[in-house]
């Protein structure tokens, strides 16, 4: 039998205990374990970015951690992103769930249209924002460089950044 | 993919040519050659594992073949090696000539199909880890003409006769490896 | 009076459950019990199979099952052939093979399915993948598609004479009594070659065959689910009615997750009936590069000839295409390159020949402009060339020869790809080549800009073209509208949907009608089980034929609605409006019912319904357009070469297009731009490389090169608008239009951008590597 | 695209790494920020029979001022030391490069000490420790050992790590008064693999003329070079666009750069000489203070 190891992850401020071979990814952890399937695989070798979540605050790919890795730590996914507060619900209109200003600036500016990539641009630009709340285009595109999108061409995604960033500074 | 190349020994055509039949002296100099055994006439099959780097996985199965034989100027090899990574097939001509009373050229000219996926996803480093270990290979065995030049002085003047070919025809094939891991090696990695 | 919902900007309604990860992606369906199948592919590109054993593999960890085409008996069947060749071309041979299940005699590609096997996780799948032995006796490979016609290439498929799939010729006016009187003739040969489409999201399908009733669920990737749904139900032996495909959310399609029936997608059911649990299989991205199909290697000789004032006398062209290995998808794609060749232009006369070629390379169907591309590139550079020649400028000589806004419908007088004559149903060209001009000051630039930057040591450089597309083929599309009481409207198509909004496009189409706010709107698309008439979404048809069948169902219910409403409000038909979720009488806001009321009403067990109606505010309707309408646009570049390094800037990108009416005009914006990008990818950035043997030598996303965020421009749009008389709403398709005049106006405005005497660019994708090359080439030839 | 089976041993000290990496010799491989060696593993074109990981073992990141330079341990996130404020003092061409080094979320995970120890040759640390003639500090069952980077490359893939070694850390020594640097990479995007990258490091000494000249190339050979030949044209002269000129086509001439299908060889030394000379040209630029 291959060796398992038991380990106790916080996802989304949740502690999640279970026992796992090493060699399983994060990714598939996450995806397959947790059933967040918010996180996506697109290329489980680095490059296209969708499955980026947040490693203890950091952006990270999750197909390059194993989840071994995250015994201990803390890993936030989109799942995790919109707030929950009282507040937060009681601005949503309808049937729609609560947003992150992020998730509705993308709304707002069609910045997404598969989706596939949208939770690991997320993941990617929250924290970017945090650190840069006032970014110029090309730092906003240079950021977003490590996350492939083949269905916006990318202007909107940089649109939908900016405008959060404006409404953050309002 | 098309490999040539040359490396010159300094030693004399003769002296290489047993060298390079030694399975001895080639093993050291080629990391990697598992098992090489006699499968029939001018036929051998092996195993070789490859580790470059990141690469640690690259098992080979290889049947090798020799043709053309002309001692001590030159053979042909034809090679085929498979694994789960990936395959390696094709042939090369190696000739051994002589470029000074101390020094034998070798050239040697490879038509070599990589295939699998070490041929889909380690593309940028084919050519590099190509050069490197053959390289590393060939300087190897210099070194070791230099100790054995260095050391007895009869090594050389073994003349290359049909019947001592024939019973070396086991070490031809260790060059073939030699070629073989190269080859195998410049696909490995990412 | 209800907002007005068509032809606005509203949100997407699909958008708050993709960004919150609430979205249903194949991979995201977990079933109880579900077991994990992993492929072995082909290592060689060509072999023949000699042994295949898995009882290695079943001896690993975990695993439950191997199959190899042995193990398929009558189940194993060549594919369909999806699309034949048109009957009414007159000059046209055609011999089609399509791909297997799993190989059973020889691979005829790398990446082609030879085992499958089953396994409890897909790790364990994976480790037993390295148990099964394969032994295979290599045949020569067929790489080039020139040397594939050669007497003594290796043969694809032993049952033809030769590796020829199909030539044709089609034919308008005499090329040749053109050429004698012309003034100007250029010749060159041109080559495009392959690019994959790569959707963020591989492959995937989930199966589960539930044998106490009978039934068959499976989650696809695919863009056409109806038609799979058919092929399996047949193929399984099994009533259609007890098969279900879902297309939930798709992460992009292109092209390639149309209903190719795949052999992953035509396994897995099948499987899973054998073992009585759910099975899943997710392409991973390395096999994507070998098991997904591929666009778009075609090698153009051509002329054009002109007369003094560089008017178009005639065209010929000779091309060959690359089919791959298997031809599944018919003639489509040289048809379309045939076809989009001829652009907005006059074209009196016209001779195009060429031949499909199979070769052993993975499959090739429609990505993403869809043998567009390359006809657009050949015409266009021609056009730069003569202009050139000429000394005239480059918008001149298109002005010259737009076929004018009086000439419509024109026909070409050959086929196109929907076996109808090649008509242009409407356009008016000029005003957008101007528009484009214009907004990206065209004339400023060459008088101004350039000469002061080529003074700095810049090479910046300007490109402008111009492009048809033919869109929203047939053959049709269906949609059911309902009413529930509670006042929601149901839509429900079959076509599948990508990215493309339809949840929101169609939504908007319907909410017009019944004059309800689009959150009532609840558009269902891609699952059998809801709607299962129809073809699905490719070919930039999807607004065009689902939202016009989704326009007619819609009016039937409004029909519906108005009849019940004037009845039970004691009114005339003609007084009731529909707005704001309600039936009312005009001027009287009193006398009115909420829809969900009137869906009450309709309901037989309230006893509304008379003998001779129908229950319920419900319909179906179908679409089917007599032929496809004729997108159009121009595009404009400015780009700046660093000759030194061989690195290419794209700055400034303008689009004018013309897609008809537009239903969402920031989805259309959102699709053209997009598609620049997937374009601008095509030039410079992405391209599959092949070795002699057929390896390919870029599987993965290190080596094969999506554009970045760094690497593609904005794109600043704007339309010229003529309403396609072909369908209701006069929509015109425009998925498509944004990546197919890139490789044109890629390599006018690099040339300009240059200008080295003699270099020019008739290839694409270009690379810095393969730019240097030229450059060097040139400069040596001064 | 799954890793094949491991063993994952997950030591808290050097020692205990050490001792695991005796216990299990060819068969482990150490672990650090995965970031090369989990894509590897995931195409199964390396299954390593244990893993050990380094990133619970103490002390092994930090970033630490040093009589003027700087140590960065060899666990210390490349983000970490892109964002350092000593490393920027101390050692700017090291805060120049990193961001080269693929993209944020990459380097949020990749290490510094696991570049060095990769030695890959497409990846810009090992280049800009040869620029700036670093030193590795490297431990095994016998103790320490300083390696400095001249002979830590040793080539493809390959460095001075013995098997049963773990590097420490690194040390970039101060920066010479009146010294520039730079360094320039061309990639086929932004983040990707470098076709061509260059690192220098000069200084310059009385009447502006050139002092010394450091110029390191990464992805023109095994492993990082110095081109001891783009030094020629320039130590003793003024650093004109003549001698910059010379010195970047004696770089050029210097190499025999592999041929890929991004680039060829041809291709590679020609961004050998336009990259040296614009590196060499900012740099001197900086020991005049111009930029």
């Amino acid at each position: 039998m291959p060796e398992r190891l038991a380990i106790s992850v916080s996802v989304n401020g949740e502690r999640f205990e279970r026992t796992v071979e090493p060699r399983l990814l994060l990714s598939d952890f996450l995806r397959h374990e947790l059933e967040l399937t918010g996180t996506h695989v697109g290329c489980e070798h680095g490059v296209c970015g969708a499955c980026t979540v947040l490693l203890d605050g950091d952006p990270v790919r999750s197909c390059l951690v194993f989840a071994v890795q995250a015994d201990g730590h803390q890993v936030t996914t989109v799942e995790g992103l919109a707030p929950t507060d009282a507040a937060a619900l009681e601005r949503v209109d309808g049937h729609d769930p609560p947003l992150h200003p992020l998730q509705e600036a993308f709304r707002d500016r069609h910045a997404l249209q598969c989706g596939f990539c949208t939770p690991g641009i997320l993941l990617t630009m929250i924290p970017f924002l945090e650190e840069n709340p006032v970014p110029s285009e090309q730092e906003i595109r240079e950021a977003l460089s490590g996350n492939l999108c083949r269905c916006t061409g990318y202007q909107n995604i940089v649109e939908a950044v900016q405008l959060a960033a404006e409404r953050r500074g309002q | 993919m098309e490999i040539e190349s040359e490396f010159q020994f300094e030693g004399a055509r003769e002296m290489v040519w047993e060298l390079l039949h030694d399975p001895d002296v080639l093993a050291k100099a080629l990391p990697g050659a598992e098992r090489l055994e006699l499968a029939g006439e001018d036929e051998y099959v092996g195993e070789l594992r490859a580790g470059v780097g990141p690469v640690t996985a690259a098992r080979f199965e290889v049947k090798v073949r020799l043709t053309d034989q002309q001692p001590p100027a030159a053979f042909t090899m034809i090679v085929d090696g498979r694994g789960t990574a990936g395959f390696v097939e094709g042939s090369a001509r190696v000739n051994l000539d002589e470029a000074g009373p101390d020094a034998t050229l070798m050239r040697y000219r490879a038509e070599l199909q990589i295939g699998g996926r070490i041929a889909g996803v380690g593309q940028r480093l084919l050519d590099s880890v190509g050069r490197s270990m053959a390289r590393q290979s060939l300087e190897d065995l210099n070194s070791h003409i230099q100790s054995l030049r260095g050391g007895e002085t009869d090594a050389g003047a073994l003349p290359a006769t049909s019947s001592e070919t024939s019973s070396s025809l086991t070490r031809p094939v260790i060059i073939s490896a030699a070629v073989v891991i190269v080859i195998i090696l410049l696909a490995m990695l990412l | 009076m209800t907002t007005r919902l068509f032809g606005t900007d509203c949100p997407r309604r699909e958008d708050p459950r993709l960004l919150t990860g609430q979205a249903l992606f194949v991979d995201d369906v977990h079933l109880e019990g579900m077991l994990h199948v992993a492929f072995l592919r082909s290592d060689y590109a060509h072999a023949r199979l000699v042994n295949v054993d898995v009882s290695g593999a079943l001896e690993v960890d975990g695993v439950v099952a191997a199959y190899t085409a042995a193990d398929l008996g009558e189940y194993w069947q060549p594919g369909p052939l999806l699309v034949s060749p048109p009957p009414t071309i007159e000059k046209l041979t055609f011999r089609h093979a399509t791909q297997v299940p799993l190989a059973r005699d020889k691979v005829c590609h790398v990446g082609e399915p030879i085992a499958a096997v089953v396994a409890h996780s897909r790790y364990q799948a994976e480790d037993a993948l390295a148990r099964i032995r394969v032994d295979v006796e290599p045949l020569g490979a067929v790489v080039d598609i020139e040397a594939a016609l050669q007497p003594d290439a290796p043969l694809i498929h032993e049952q033809f004479d030769s590796n020829q799939a199909s030539h044709v010729i089609q034919e308008k006016g005499d090329y040749d009594a053109a050429c004698a009187r012309a003034a100007l003739t250029v010749q060159r040969r041109f080559r495009f070659d392959r690019g994959a489409s790569a959707p963020m999201e591989n492959r995937g399908v989930v199966a589960s065959w539930d044998a106490k009733c009978g039934e068959l669920t499976v989650w696809d990737t695919t863009q056409a689910p109806i038609p799979i749904r058919n092929g399996l139900a047949h193929m399984l032996g099994i009533p259609e009615s007890q098969v279900r495909v879902i297309a939930p959310f798709i992460g992009g399609g292109f092209g390639p997750k149309i209903m190719m029936f795949y052999p992953e997608e035509v396994l897995l059911p099948w499987i899973s009936m054998q073992l009585g649990w759910p099975v899943k299989w997710i392409e991973d991205r390395h096999e994507s590069f070998f098991a997904t199909t591929q666009e778009r290697l075609q090698i153009h000789d051509a002329e054009l000839s002109l007369d003094a004032e560089g008017r178009i006398l005639g065209v010929k062209d000779s091309f060959l295409y690359d089919a791959g290995a298997y031809n599944p998808y018919g003639l489509t794609l040289p048809i379309n390159a045939q076809c989009t060749l001829l652009g907005p232009y006059d074209v009196p006369a016209y001779y195009s020949e060429f031949r499909a070629v199979f070769t052993t390379k993975p499959i090739v169907t429609p990505v993403r402009g869809a043998g567009r591309n390359p006809g657009v590139f050949v015409m266009e550079r021609l056009l730069d060339l003569a202009a050139r020649e000429l000394g005239m400028d480059r918008t001149e000589i298109r002005r010259r020869n737009f076929l004018p806004p009086d000439a419509f419908p024109h026909d070409h007088e050959i086929i196109y790809q929907d076996f109808a004559p090649l008509v242009y149903d409407s356009g008016n060209y000029l005003p957008s080549l101007e528009k484009a001009a214009k907004m990206i000051g065209y004339d400023r630039f060459l008088a101004e800009d350039q000469p002061r930057l080529r003074a700095e040591g810049r090479h910046v450089g300007i490109g402008i073209v111009a492009y048809v597309e033919g869109t929203g083929i047939g053959p049709y599309e269906g949609a059911r509208v309902s009413i529930e009481p509670s006042g929601r409207v149901n839509v429900a198509t079959g076509v599948g949907t990508q990215g493309q909004g339809h949840f929101t496009s169609f939504a908007q189409i319907v909410a017009e009608q019944l004059g309800v706010e689009l959150p009532d709107v609840e558009v269902i698309t891609g699952d059998t089980g809801k709607f299962h008439w129809g073809t699905g979404t490719f070919a930039s048809r999807g607004a065009v034929v689902a939202g016009n069948a989704c326009h007619a169902a819609a009016v039937k219910v409004r029909e519906k609605v108005i009849e019940l409403a004037a009845r039970s409000l004691d009114s005339s038909e003609q007084e009731i409006e529909l707005a704001e979720g309600s039936a009312r009488v005009k001027g009287s806001p009193d006398r009115a019912l909420t829809l969900g009321d009137l869906a009450t009403r309709a309901n037989p067990l309230r006893g509304a319904v008379t003998p001779g109606t129908e229950p319920g505010l419900e319909a179906t309707a179908y679409f089917g357009p007599e032929r496809g309408s004729t997108a159009n646009g121009v595009h404009a570049m400015i780009l700046e070469v660093d000759p030194e390094t061989a690195m290419v800037d794209v700055q400034r990108y303008v689009v004018v297009h013309d897609c008809g009416v537009v239903i969402n005009p920031t989805i259309v914006r959102g699709q053209i731009v997009g598609g620049v990008a997937h374009g601008i990818g095509g030039c410079f950035y992405e391209q599959l490389v092949f070795d002699s043997g057929g390896q390919l030598l870029n599987a993965s996303f290190m080596d094969y090169l999506l554009p970045t965020a760094t690497d593609v421009p904005n794109v600043e749009t704007d339309h010229v608008e003529t309403p396609s008389p072909y369908n209701p709403l006069g929509i015109k398709g425009a998925g498509e239009a944004g990546a197919i005049p890139t490789g044109a106006l890629f390599a006018q405005a690099l040339e300009d951008a240059l200008q080295i005497p003699g270099l020019e660019v008739l290839e694409m994708p270009l690379s810095p590597n393969r730019l240097f090359e030229l450059m060097r080439d040139a400069r040596s030839d001064e | 695209m799954k890793p094949a089976p491991f063993l994952y041993r997950c030591p808290g000290t050097v020692d205990e790494a050490l001792a695991l990496l005796e216990e299990h010799g060819y068969d482990a491989k150490l672990l650090a920020g995965g970031q090369s060696l989990i894509p590897t593993m995931n195409f199964r074109l390396s299954e390593p029979a244990v893993l050990i990981d380094l990133n619970r073992v103490d002390d092994l990141a930090g970033i630490e001022g040093r009589d003027g330079g700087v140590w960065i341990g060899a666990m210390t996130r490349q983000r970490s030391a892109e964002r350092s404020e000593t490393v920027r003092q101390a050692a700017p061409l090291v805060a120049e490069t990193l961001p080269w080094i693929a993209h944020p979320q990459i380097r949020n995970r990749g290490t510094v000490g696991g570049s060095l120890a990769h030695a890959d040759p497409a990846s810009e640390l090992p280049a800009v420790a040869l620029a700036l003639e670093a030193r590795l500090l490297v431990r095994g069952k016998s103790g320490e050992r300083w390696v400095p980077a001249s002979e830590f490359f040793t080539g493809l893939f390959a460095t001075a790590l013995g098997p049963e070694e773990i590097l420490l850390g690194v040390e970039f020594p101060a920066v010479p008064a009146a010294a520039g640097w730079a360094f320039e990479e061309v990639s086929r995007r932004h983040g990707d693999y470098a076709l061509v990258g260059v690192a220098v490091l000069v200084t310059s000494g009385s009447g502006g003329r050139c002092d010394s000249a450091r110029v390191a190339l990464l992805s023109v050979g095994d492993g990082p070079v110095v081109s001891t030949a783009a030094a020629g044209p320039l130590v003793g002269q003024e650093p004109t666009a003549g001698t910059i000129g010379e010195a970047a086509a004696a770089a050029a001439r210097d190499v025999d750069p592999p041929s890929d299908i991004h680039a060829s060889s041809d291709y590679r030394r020609q961004l050998v000489r336009v990259l040296t000379r614009r590196a060499l040209t900012r740099a001197f630029n900086r020991t005049q203070g111009r930029e």
